[in-house]
């Protein structure tokens, strides 16, 4: 158990109101000047199943979990089942089972329950029921303020004053101001509530000005980048877990003015988008990894017609339907290849809210910059979890890298794919001239114009694929965070980033390690963990996915490349904060 | 967005390109073309203000033939690429292109989609009933049991009757024509562009060297228009249903149905206010207010 | 001009003939027992534009064409323009173009015609007019005759006995036996007729056996390959350079049975095929790079629902519509990655017909042994090149890896998709047992129920990731050809062996020279090529993109292997024999 | 590849799974599955002698709770999988599901040419007017102007009366049912069954999670069962399509629509004379005949 911490799992089965206890108690922490990462599991299913929403509380800015928790509640039997064996010793459970019987044998396969009463034993674990729907109805006739009760009574356990739940609770139910007075009387009966189980208290520092600080999750913050960067129109079909993309652009949509489409199918969506892009604004669309697939195409495509293009790709744990609604970060290969034939583009990855924001204003001044595809990668990990944090980082100013004013008034077809040292050719807008030109999809000729003569062919070829060469040289080699001397290097990317700073700000030992982390993905820059090398520090790579994906690409431009360890994970789940900080005290 | 000095009118020559044409001799696209570019030059439109989106297929390889604001797509993609360039910018005339195979084969849901989402676009449809640029293969359109490239026995599926299949979608503006009546193929495009909605202007096209069954004359001699018809209301969608069905004796062409309703964009609720096009609106976003709600 | 190999280049517009031409040469050539090659150029268009049927004659068995050529025909201008740079120094043109006017000037811009008059004087080649269809008409009074005028005039040219030609003639036409005497008199005449042009005369061996020598195209044999190894259903969508597959496997239907379904579109396609698969049926499909985006998806299912499934990507030059009708080998970054989240998958690389008849059966043999989708890369220039040989390489016998007889009477429904050490587990097809499975996309357990348990999962994922472990333990090391001492090893895959072993065997040094040739591309065998390395051979890379894709790969699993010399091609044409025998002597 | 010992009846159990149904209380699904089950026991087929094919979707995590071979594959690609299977082993009973977004948005493709190429496979189509398993969202079936999840507006585009689609394709057989009539579902999955070409089944799908408006209540006060009409043509197109029109007041439910004309596989000309089917054909193939053609 981390003494920089406090960790409560929530959990029940989907349809059971976890959420909104636990975003009740977020704000009202980070209302008490706490700092707070939540973190969601759920099932792909609607209602059943067993799923947590796991509360981090610190003092510490954060943007991981602990795979143990302190405090678990547990609203149904699955849950309990699945979830005990992450309470941490000397943790409690609360839980509203009825007549709940604790297993006391070994499990015999695998997924069986454990042997529940020697875990409790062996972990010195307090455990407690609260029948909270029987509570509410005997008090208020109905069962639906258990949820509320349960909250107080978390409130209580936690030894926080009561008066800063209760203004929550009124905040969050501020549409329905009619039910607050019984919530608040539940809320005051849970916390009032006796109770046998120690009570904890949270020995973190308590900052005042973090009062107004924000907590989104990561596709909040990614639909916000892109609404800083001017997007005018976004285009998708649902997809776990970019789904939460739409949701929230089409909810803000008054207030945007933003055009939202959700078309019939993603090769729709992503053929929006770039005849919207050709046409001139800036849109966006955004999948998993099996509407990617389909949109593979229009990748080639955009490469082909040199225009700008963004794409989102929420990552899942693969392959096929895999776990919809789990995180993972396997599908770094397929962005940096999908779509047939060579051509240039930009492959990048979020790895948290800063990230995202600032991700998504590069991306559209990339795309149209170098007029090429950009992929987006993130995971559900970052797109679902909660962050929370005080500042937006910084706007971008926006460049569009188009012809206007007297440029245009002297502008011919033939410029349009003129054959150039960058590879970049002027561009300009349907509409602004009459000198209009061919955006084909066959090889062509300067003004797009078909071409089957050899020397053309391998002319434009090239003057597309030389961007790819300007383009590296322009992005940033990767950030190194921690001991920059330490002997010991990490390479990652995604949300691993969260994970591994937060460990390193927990362990005894941190002066020993760096991490080195990589936000843009293709074309790689690898100047600097050459370097590294070069000095013989040991290198080991981790990533959320089986075959080390990003690994394998450096070793490819760094031959003298060699991993110490590959700490990699592919179950659905993130790295946590625990498992790597006993990873980094092993050493 | 619109770069015209409008007091110039639009000559048939401002949409000429130098390109050679690749057709074969006879091709009904060349008449398609013709016809296309009279009626932008009718209503005044000039390349520079049009936008037009190009299937990959015979029909397609007019690409670079014509002048404009043109795309080259991915095979049967020219409807959705096409709608999200108008959404763009609805300045510009937005005109997109696909044959038999592009629009009932690789692409029908964007058909089916585009016809209910009400788009202001204009889709011409090349119906030669054969693959002609992969060399004739069996389309939708193909007659059951017609011998074709890659096909000894013919196609034992039942055949498409395109016009009845978009009647069927309830479109609000659908028309048909034949390649070798360039008027009316003006006419019923120049409607088409006037028409507030998705506008589907189906081609019969004579493809000579893959469809030998109906040629020329074989059309010629059948089709009609119904606007000659003394009794015809292009509002009533059954009578259009029941006109489009025969396609062996008497083939009706002209605008078989019309009804505007208002098009996707004019619909959005959140668009209602904005006198400006996407395109014009690009610059950063104000997310002071929106971050509000998060804290 | 090499001593090894004699070529004529008949060019005209699409729609004029001249593959009716080329195949009537072709075929008497062989018959006289010369053996040949045949390579097609031709612009996706259906008429006008230019094109070439080009064929090499040799008495060694050719796979591969020049990019120059000894005797040049002409039906139409613009293939004259095109071609006549291709001339070989004391070549041949002959044409049919009415007041062909020379063009006398330097070209101005890219694509212009050249100075022709200086270069036929330069390159000392004759030149003659033949007004082929005016001299149809003036002796039978239509100008259809004109081509078998013409070739009766090329087979003079050649300086071979009439008889030959004529019998190829008459079996050309037996389907329309009226025509044949009118045509023989035309090419009588076309053979009779008096000439400037010098004659010339084939220097090589004849190979009486050679006679009945096969001449067929990539496809066909990539087709046979597939019906020899049992292939029942055959589902695609028309997509150059991969439909000419489709068309011979229709055309030959009642013969074999096999059930062939034109489908709406690519993803329908690939649905299809592995529907059958998992029925238990042998099927595939093919398309080239666009159509095999959207079926990516579906490889990323069958890898993850283990059922086999068999793809051939037939490469075209890509991006976007690329250059449809022309080779490239672009694709083979995109076959090893495609499709979402991570699983085993094979990929094979044919290089001519040989390989393409083997490399057919083991596709159907490693999915089903492996349970696993196995990509087929093919390119245009095997699919669509006319090789001439003798003799069918090996049928494998078939093997099925089902459990069948006693197996199924004890079978239970969680063998399906047990954990095993080499990650398959036991298959059985659908009827044949009551004991029935899930082949379920979702992340799953034993018989295939959802499973979103830690533990589970990663077992799972583990089992099917391990495969590639066996997989690639049971594929061969590329084959080293030439000269296995020598000091520079080219490194290559697909059409390019043709090429390299052609040249190898026409140069004056062809000691100093080796080639190692991938077939099997993923999962990578790397041995024989470490070796190679660590023996400090001079290794360069030759491929038919301009990535170095392989060459990418490689680096990734060799961390010392270096290229000295990287040969890229990417303008839609195949490598030339001639190119590299001028890069060999050159070494 | 049949493998059942048919003397034995096919029992309800035999069907049973232990996977606890992961549904929404009152989910229209549960009654879909009970009957399913029971018009397969009925017809006496085994799960050893069932392929089912299932969509992802709310629909689709019903395939790991009851038996048979089953796969449960992509987004809106049920169809065209089952085809595959079933054209390879007829022998076995094929069914595919799949739900309003699958059939309508993802996969119309395979709805279009399922219908004209006439696979004899049963399709059963969860309609629940809205894309349930993502949380909500619109579909080509939802109401236009309903507000639902990432809409608030509620859809501007026109809704697709699924059945009305599917009639205007010309099928050869087309029933709708309701959720909460299990007799009458067990009815149309029966002739589904029997039926010789592609049999779609609609069934009205109560969702009380996201569709508010129409649930089972409201369908149980609307809906009246076709055969119960004393008049009724079941081989009248026409009269078909009028009938289904109506999704307001009086809604058509039973087998609206059947004339059979064969199924694809039996049309093939090329598998007249066979026998046997494609599973048990796999052997090395003669490739002699043919390659005499190339000497
Ligand atoms: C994804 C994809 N699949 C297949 C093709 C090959 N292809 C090009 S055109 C065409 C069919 C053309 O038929 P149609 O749309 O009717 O146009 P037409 O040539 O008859 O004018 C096909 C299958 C392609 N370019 N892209
Ligand atoms: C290619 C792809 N796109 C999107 C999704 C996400 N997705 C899963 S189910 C579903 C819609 C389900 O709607 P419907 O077919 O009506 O089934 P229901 O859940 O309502 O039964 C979507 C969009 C996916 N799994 N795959
Ligand atoms: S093949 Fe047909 S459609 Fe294509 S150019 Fe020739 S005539 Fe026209
Ligand atoms: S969300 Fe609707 S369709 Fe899905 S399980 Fe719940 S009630 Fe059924
Ligand atoms: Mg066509
Ligand atoms: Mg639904």
């Amino acid at each position: 158990m981390s003494t920089k911490r406090f960790s409560i799992k929530i959990t029940g089965a989907s349809g059971q109101g976890i959420n909104s206890i636990g975003e009740m108690l977020a704000k009202a922490l980070k209302n008490n000047g706490y700092k707070i990462f939540a973190y969601r599991e759920y099932p792909s299913l609607i209602k059943g199943g067993w799923s947590s929403y796991q509360i981090e509380i610190s003092d510490l800015e954060l943007a991981s979990s602990e795979e143990k928790c302190d405090l678990l509640v547990c609203l149904d039997r699955e849950s309990f089942y699945h979830y005990l064996p992450t309470v941490d010793a000397g943790g409690v459970v609360v839980h509203s089972l009825i007549k709940l019987k604790l297993n006391e044998t070994e499990p015999l396969k695998s997924g069986a329950r454990i042997n529940e009463k020697k875990y409790l034993e062996d972990n010195k674990i307090q455990i407690e029921f609260i029948d909270a729907i029987a509570e509410s109805k005997s008090k208020w006739g109905k069962g639906i303020f258990a949820n509320t009760i349960l909250t107080g009574f978390i409130w209580k356990l936690l030894g926080e004053p009561v008066a800063e739940i209760e203004s929550e609770l009124s905040t969050f139910f501020k549409n329905k101001p009619e039910i607050i007075p019984t919530n608040i009387e539940a809320l005051r009966y849970g916390y009032e509530r006796t109770t046998e189980l120690k009570q904890f208290k949270l020995d973190f520092k308590k900052d005042n000005s973090w009062q107004d600080s924000y907590i989104l999750s990561g596709n909040h913050v990614l639909a916000l980048g892109a609404i800083q960067a001017g997007t005018r129109a976004y285009y998708s079909y649902p997809m776990t877990p970019a789904t939460s993309i739409l949701e929230y652009i089409a909810e803000t949509s008054h207030q945007t003015g933003i055009l939202v489409k959700q078309a019939e199918d993603e090769i729709t969506a992503v053929q929006l988008t770039i005849g919207s892009m050709f046409a001139g604004t800036r849109a966006f669309t955004a999948t998993s990894g099996g509407g990617f697939d389909l949109m593979s195409e229009t990748l080639s495509l955009a490469g082909m017609i040199e225009t700008p293009l963004v794409v989102v790709l929420a990552q899942r744990s693969g392959p096929g339907t895999g776990l919809p609604t789990w995180s993972g970060a396997g599908d770094l290969n397929l962005a940096v290849n999908a779509g047939h034939g060579e051509f240039p583009r930009l492959v990048l990855a979020i790895s948290d809210v800063a990230s995202a924001f600032i991700m998504m204003q590069l991306a559209f001044e990339f795309a149209e910059a170098f007029q090429i595809p950009v992929i987006v990668l993130t995971e559900k990990q970052i797109g679902e979890s909660l962050y929370n944090f005080k500042k937006f980082p910084l706007s971008l100013p926006i460049q569009r890298y188009l012809l206007n004013g007297e440029a245009l008034k002297t502008v011919k077809s033939e410029d349009r794919y003129q054959i150039t040292e960058s590879g970049i050719s002027p561009r300009w807008l349907p509409g602004s001239s009459e000198q209009t030109y061919d955006a084909n999809s066959d090889e062509h000729w300067l003004d797009g114009s078909d071409s089957e003569i050899a020397e053309q062919n391998i002319q434009m070829y090239e003057k597309r694929m030389r961007k790819l060469t300007k383009l590296q040289k322009q992005l940033p080699e990767p950030v190194l965070y921690g001991n920059l001397d330490a002997e010991n290097i990490l390479v990652g990317w995604g949300s691993v980033k969260g994970a591994v700073i937060d460990a390193l700000a927990e362990i005894e030992n941190p002066e020993k390690f760096a991490y080195l982390h990589y936000e843009f993905m293709f074309p790689l820059r690898t100047n600097k963990l050459n370097d590294l090398v070069k000095k013989g520090k040991k290198i080991s790579l981790i990533e959320g996915n089986y075959l080390g994906q990003l690994g394998k690409m450096l070793q490819a431009e760094i031959p003298e490349l060699k991993f110490t360890d590959k700490l990699l994970k592919f179950n659905g789940r993130p790295f946590f904060v625990d498992e790597l900080s006993s990873y980094f005290s092993s050493k | 967005m619109m770069n015209t000095d409008n007091s110039k009118p639009v000559e048939f020559s401002d949409y000429y390109n130098p390109n050679i044409y690749t057709w074969c001799t006879n091709c009904g696209n060349y008449g398609i073309h013709a016809a296309l570019k009279r009626a932008l030059v009718a209503e005044n439109i000039s390349p520079g203000n049009t936008m037009m989106f190009f299937d990959i297929g015979c029909n397609g390889n007019g690409s670079d033939k014509i002048l404009g604001y043109r795309m080259h797509g991915l095979h049967g993609r020219a409807i959705p690429v096409a709608v999200g360039a108008h959404l763009a910018n609805r300045k510009l005339q937005t005109i997109a292109f696909g044959g038999d195979g592009a629009s009932l084969n690789e692409g029908v849901n964007h058909l089916v989609h585009a016809i209910r989402s009400d788009y202001n676009i204009l889709f011409i449809l090349h119906n030669n009933e054969n693959f002609a640029l992969t060399k004739g293969q069996a389309s939708s359109a193909t007659e059951t049991g017609r011998v074709c490239d890659a096909c000894p026995d013919g196609p034992v599926e039942s055949s498409i009757n395109i016009m009845s299949f978009i009647l069927a979608m309830n479109p609000s503006f659908a028309a048909r024509s034949f390649s070798g009546d360039i008027h009316q193929m003006t006419d019923v495009i120049r409607a088409g562009i006037r028409h507030q909605g998705f506008s589907v202007v189906e081609i019969m096209q004579n493809c000579p060297t893959y469809n030998r069954y109906s040629g020329h004359e074989w059309y010629q001699k059948r089709v009609y228009d119904v606007t000659k018809l003394a009794d015809y209301d292009k509002t009533d969608l059954k009578a259009a249903q029941n006109i489009a069905q025969d396609l062996k004796e008497k083939i009706a062409t002209g605008v078989l149905y019309e009804k505007p309703r208002g098009d996707f964009y004019s619909k959005l609720v959140n668009r209602k206010d904005y006198k400006t096009e996407l395109v014009e609106e690009v610059k950063a976003g104000e997310i002071g207010k929106l971050m509000e709600a998060f804290r």
